[in-house]
């Protein structure tokens, strides 16, 4: 009997898995970047990149949305903001960093008006450096995130993980 | 019941992350049921500093981090600000690098045009414009990309010349996505002025007569569309534009379907520029010897970005920075325009009316920076620790 | 118009004030007016913008720094190829400026940032909300001047 | 006593998991499609279906402000009126399970569920985009309702019988798009007003505010309201079909029928622009309305003569 309930969870708990990394819902925040990487998240859902292919789908509330893509160093006023678009999001949710300023600050580190990256404000679980990174670095850094969620040893929250450059 | 609420309800906020605008910037427009009536703006989301971090670098390291103030118009920052120094210095940078930056300005003008195109017809949700527009936009930005290795900040000039040079194939390149865009652009003129839902969207909307324009300070297309004749290539001709004059695109309408036909109109001009240039491309060194502290001075420049008018001032006090680097963007004398225009519209006109100025918050918003001694020192150092990490992580590889 | 024709007109404009101003001419396309009195500003930006030639590019401020008692600011006015740069000193300390608004409703977001990032008074301007800076930002630190230091922000 | 086959019709087919199922399928046929006109490859085939389960799967957040009854009520209540109507529509081919005189009204009406609720879901989380957006969704139903129902109810005056199997099998040997070609246009359009398609997405405006009505549902709440709108594409293909369409005698033709009249639609889709608000408005107050009463009044003249 107890066999069986394990197999029913297991077999749910593989269906729920299956569900989040095939479906994918992306909300995008810039937090003061210079629109280079931002713009690169819009061509994604461009015909050339389509992300549609993998489930991807750009959502407008927070409430909807699975994975924060975040670009830029945070600034200060943008704190807040993210912290709060964080909070409003429902779990499970991951949180990708995107571009060099996302990572670390990038050109704008030591800035006093900006946090020096997102995971000195949020949980970062994915980073995707370049400035700004290809729009196909940004596919592969979405989906390198979204395996690490079937893959055996973290089932329930991924570790952060480094997502490296796609060679140009 | 909370059935006594104001007849002014509400106050919608759009930004800073909100789906219309991809760049942060906070506008919040109280409506009435459907009516915008008031507007307020508040920019500083993506404040970061840029002035002050410029005064605390060198005039080197400046290049780089203006480039980064916007990532749609890099290009043309990083122009004004070597024209600017280089003036500065009383060094010219060779005509055939001139020649160079104004075609790598004039392409990155057709990339940001088309990213607005799309950007616009999304607003007005009509994404099948969106998506054509931005596929034909992968054309433009592969030529950048093979022209200067990178797709957004290319990183073109240095100061006293550029780093990239066009040889028989790029030039072979470059003409065949021209001829392919220019057919495009029409294909989208055409759209634009007959699709008559989409023109139910543009037409008679947000209309700025020309005294408003002139008294609000409207700059670049906003401002053309609104025939006002204000462009800086025209105006005050900068690095080449001098050899290769440009006609200005007006329009007499002063409503968004005339900004649309204005930009696209500018598209015409910068392919038969990008052309002329490839065809007459004069020989001469990329880039001359440029010294390491520059004179004292104070010089003005001004440039035409894919958005209007970008105003530099500097002031260099001889040694190896600047010091004081101001840089005024195109859209923050087109923000005033907005928040008059958007009251007595409706709500579901406001993001279109938003993006008719093609708005650029990255732009508008620069940072400070730590304008402490030890601090910069630090900085260095993790510079340092950085290189020195890549070496030895390399060397372990190499075991 | 040149250059030439447009400041030659602009020096006119300004000569009506001379008993106030000096001109000078750095480069040939540009003409530096030394406004002296603040009650001048207005009007002569009044002046200019009745000839077309009002359009204000630029606000720049210089902060010579702590030592100097007085701040420097530039009002920038493009009118084509020409550049008119009426330079105005207000004192660091409690310094104040007319408002252009009343005359160019674009100055306004110039003038806000002038007060925040410099800290000069602006009379006469309708909404002297943040624009840049964060909402939590300490009051009379102005992050542009050449005295500003980092080490207030991470106190707070 | 009841049999087990009505519970089996509700759960299995034609209601249940069946239309769910076929829902989902044109809900994926749909975005392909468009993404195909668009230029690009678009969703895979389960894309639907893993997005039901994610969101099922997902924490639900309950704003404070809102009531709670309502919104975990209004989503099933829209999801079940959805289901109901499946039972009076030949699906697939097969007579109706369910028939009585006057069936096409109630199933008209229970299709508006989804946009009762929709609107009732967004005033009830009381977020400023949700207010926004269900007074949209709300105005967007006084203005294609009436056409629409008048549409459809051409053909019943034609037929003489308010119950829609009767139409379906006399539509089988007349193919009523020939003979009302405005009804059929006017029904067609109203159905992708019905379901917020393009140019009809003013309510739910990603560009102006945010999500719309559903801006605060997040997990199983926006799962329903998604299954409720897959389940009403089909049906409401499925009655434009049958009735416009010369009937839908065998699956076979239920599938070519429902989908031609998809590709039609998403042809409008991916070529038009968002109608503002008072735009929709105006345009089913001004041509939709009229062209139908129109077409009514042709339909009584050629009675009388």
């Amino acid at each position: 009997m107890d066999r069986k309930v394990g197999l029913w969870k297991e077999t749910m708990q593989g269906l729920k898995t299956w569900a989040r990394v095939n479906s994918p819902w992306v909300l995008h925040f810039n937090s003061g970047s210079c629109n280079g990487c931002d713009i690169e998240i819009l061509a994604t859902l461009t015909p050339r990149f389509d992300v549609e292919r993998f489930g991807i789908k750009l959502q407008a509330s927070p409430r909807q949305a699975d994975i924060l893509l975040c670009t830029g160093p945070v600034t200060r006023q943008a704190r807040e903001r993210l912290l709060r678009i964080y909070g409003q999001m429902p779990e499970p949710k991951f949180v990708v960093a995107i571009g060099s300023c996302a990572l670390s600050g990038g050109v704008f580190q030591g800035c006093y008006n900006v946090m020096d990256g997102v995971d000195h404000v949020i949980p970062v679980n994915a980073f995707i450096p370049g400035c700004p990174p290809r729009p196909e670095a940004i596919i592969d850094g979405v989906v390198k995130l979204l395996s690490s969620l079937s893959a055996p040893t973290s089932k329930t929250q991924p570790q952060p993980l480094e997502v490296e450059k796609v060679s140009v | 019941m909370e059935s006594k609420r104001e007849p002014e309800r509400f106050t919608i906020a759009i930004g800073p992350q909100h789906p219309a605008l991809k760049e942060p910037g906070s506008f919040q427009f109280t409506v009435d049921g459907e009516i915008v009536t008031k507007a307020y703006v508040r920019l500083g989301y993506a404040h970061r500093g840029i002035e002050k971090a410029a005064e605390q670098r060198n005039w080197i390291q400046d290049l780089y981090l203006l480039e980064r103030i916007c990532g749609i118009c890099s290009h043309i920052h990083a122009t004004a600000y070597c024209l600017a120094v280089e003036q500065l210095a009383h060094v010219e940078a060779s005509a055939r690098a001139q020649a160079i930056r104004v075609l790598v300005a004039e392409l990155e003008r057709i990339h940001s045009h088309f990213l607005w195109i799309g950007v616009s017809a999304h607003e007005a949700g009509f994404d099948t414009l969106f998506m054509y527009s931005w596929r034909d936009r992968e054309t433009v930005m592969d030529l950048l990309e093979g022209l200067t290795g990178n797709r957004v900040n290319y990183s073109a000039n240095v100061l006293g010349g550029v780093k990239c040079d066009i040889d028989g194939e790029q030039r072979t390149a470059i003409l065949k996505g021209m001829d392919f865009l220019e057919k495009r652009a029409r294909h989208y003129l055409d759209v634009l002025t007959n699709d008559g839902m989409f023109l139910q969207r543009t037409r008679g909307i947000a209309v700025m007569s020309r005294t408003q324009a002139e008294v609000m300070g409207a700059i670049g297309p906003t401002a053309r569309a609104s025939n006002v004749a204000r462009d800086v290539r025209v105006e005050s001709p900068y690095a080449a534009y001098k050899q290769y004059p440009v006609t200005m695109a007006l329009d007499t309408r002063g409503d968004l379907e005339a900004r649309f036909v204005v930009r696209v109109n500018e598209l015409f001009e910068s392919f038969r520029l990008i052309r002329l240039i490839l065809d007459t491309l004069p020989e001469g060194e990329l880039m001359v010897r440029f010294p390491r502290r520059v004179p004292a001075g104070e010089v003005v420049m001004r440039v035409e970005a894919p958005r209007g008018e970008l105003f530099y001032f500097i002031k260099s006090n001889g040694s190896d920075r600047p010091e004081r680097l101001k840089v005024r963007t195109p859209t923050i004398c087109n923000i005033t325009s907005v928040i008059k225009l958007a009251v007595g519209h409706q709500l579901a006109d406001v993001p279109m009316i938003l993006a008719g100025i093609d708005p650029c918050f990255s732009c508008n918003d620069r940072t400070v920076q730590l304008s402490h001694a030890e601090d910069g020192s630090s900085c260095m150092m993790k510079w340092e620790d950085l290189r020195r990490h890549g070496i030895e992580h390399y060397q372990g590889l190499c075991k | 118009m040149n250059a030439e024709e447009i400041l030659t007109l602009a020096s006119s404009i300004v000569s009506s004030w001379d008993w106030a101003t000096e001109t000078s001419r750095p480069n040939p396309k540009q003409l530096d007016v030394k406004v002296n009195s603040l009650q001048e500003l207005v009007p002569i930006v009044v002046g200019l913008r009745v000839k077309r030639l009002g359009y204000l590019s630029a606000i720049v401020c210089l902060d010579p720094g702590p030592e100097s008692k007085e701040m420097e600011v530039l009002y920038h006015f493009c009118p084509g190829d020409a550049v008119i740069a009426l330079r105005v000193r207000v004192p660091r300390e409690n310094g104040a400026l007319p408002s252009l608004c009343e005359v160019i409703p674009g100055a306004e977001v110039f003038e806000r940032e002038l007060h925040e990032m410099f800290g000069v008074e602006i009379t006469g301007l309708h909404t002297p909300d943040r624009l840049y800076l964060p909402d939590d930002w300490p009051a009379n630190v102005y992050p542009m001047r050449k005295d500003f230091d980092p080490n207030v922000l991470s106190a707070n | 006593m009841i049999g087990i086959w009505p519970i089996l019709a509700l759960m299995v087919f034609p209601g249940g998991l069946f239309i769910l199922a076929g829902g989902l399928v044109y809900e994926w046929a749909d975005r392909k499609l468009l993404a195909l006109l668009q230029n690009r490859v678009g969703p895979r085939w389960f894309q639907p279906l893993a997005d039901t389960v994610k969101l099922l799967a997902k924490e639900e957040i309950i704003p404070e402000k809102a009531n709670k009854l309502l919104f975990i009520g209004l989503p099933v209540v829209a999801l079940a009126g959805g289901l109901t109507a499946a039972l009076y529509v030949p699906m697939a081919g097969i007579k109706p399970v369910y028939s009585f005189p006057g069936d096409l009204i109630v199933t008209l009406y229970l299709l508006s569920l989804l946009t009762l609720c929709l609107g009732l879901a967004g005033t009830n989380t009381l977020d400023r985009f949700s207010m926004i957006g269900a007074t949209r969704t709300l105005t967007q139903v006084f203005s294609y309702e009436a056409p629409f129902l008048l549409a459809l109810l051409i053909p019943a005056a034609t037929v003489g019988s308010w119950q829609i199997g009767t139409i379906a099998a006399y539509a089988q040997s007349h193919w009523l798009i020939l003979v009302q070609p405005v009804g059929f246009v006017v029904a067609l359009i109203g159905l992708m007003g019905k379901l917020e398609m393009p140019p009809f997405d003013a309510p739910e405006a990603h560009t102006e505010i945010s999500a719309g009505a559903l801006t605060e549902y997040s997990g199983r709440g926006l799962a329903f309201f998604h299954l409720a709108r897959a389940v009403e594409l089909i049906i409401g293909l499925a009655l434009v079909a049958a009735i416009y369409l010369g009937g839908v005698s065998n699956p076979l033709w239920f599938l070519a029928k429902t989908l031609a009249l998809l590709f039609v639609m998403v042809g409008i889709q991916s070529l038009l622009t968002r109608l503002r608000i008072d735009q929709t408005v105006g345009l089913w107050w001004r041509y939709g309305a009229i062209l139908v009463l129109v077409q009514w009044l042709v339909l009584i003249l050629v009675n009388r003569i």
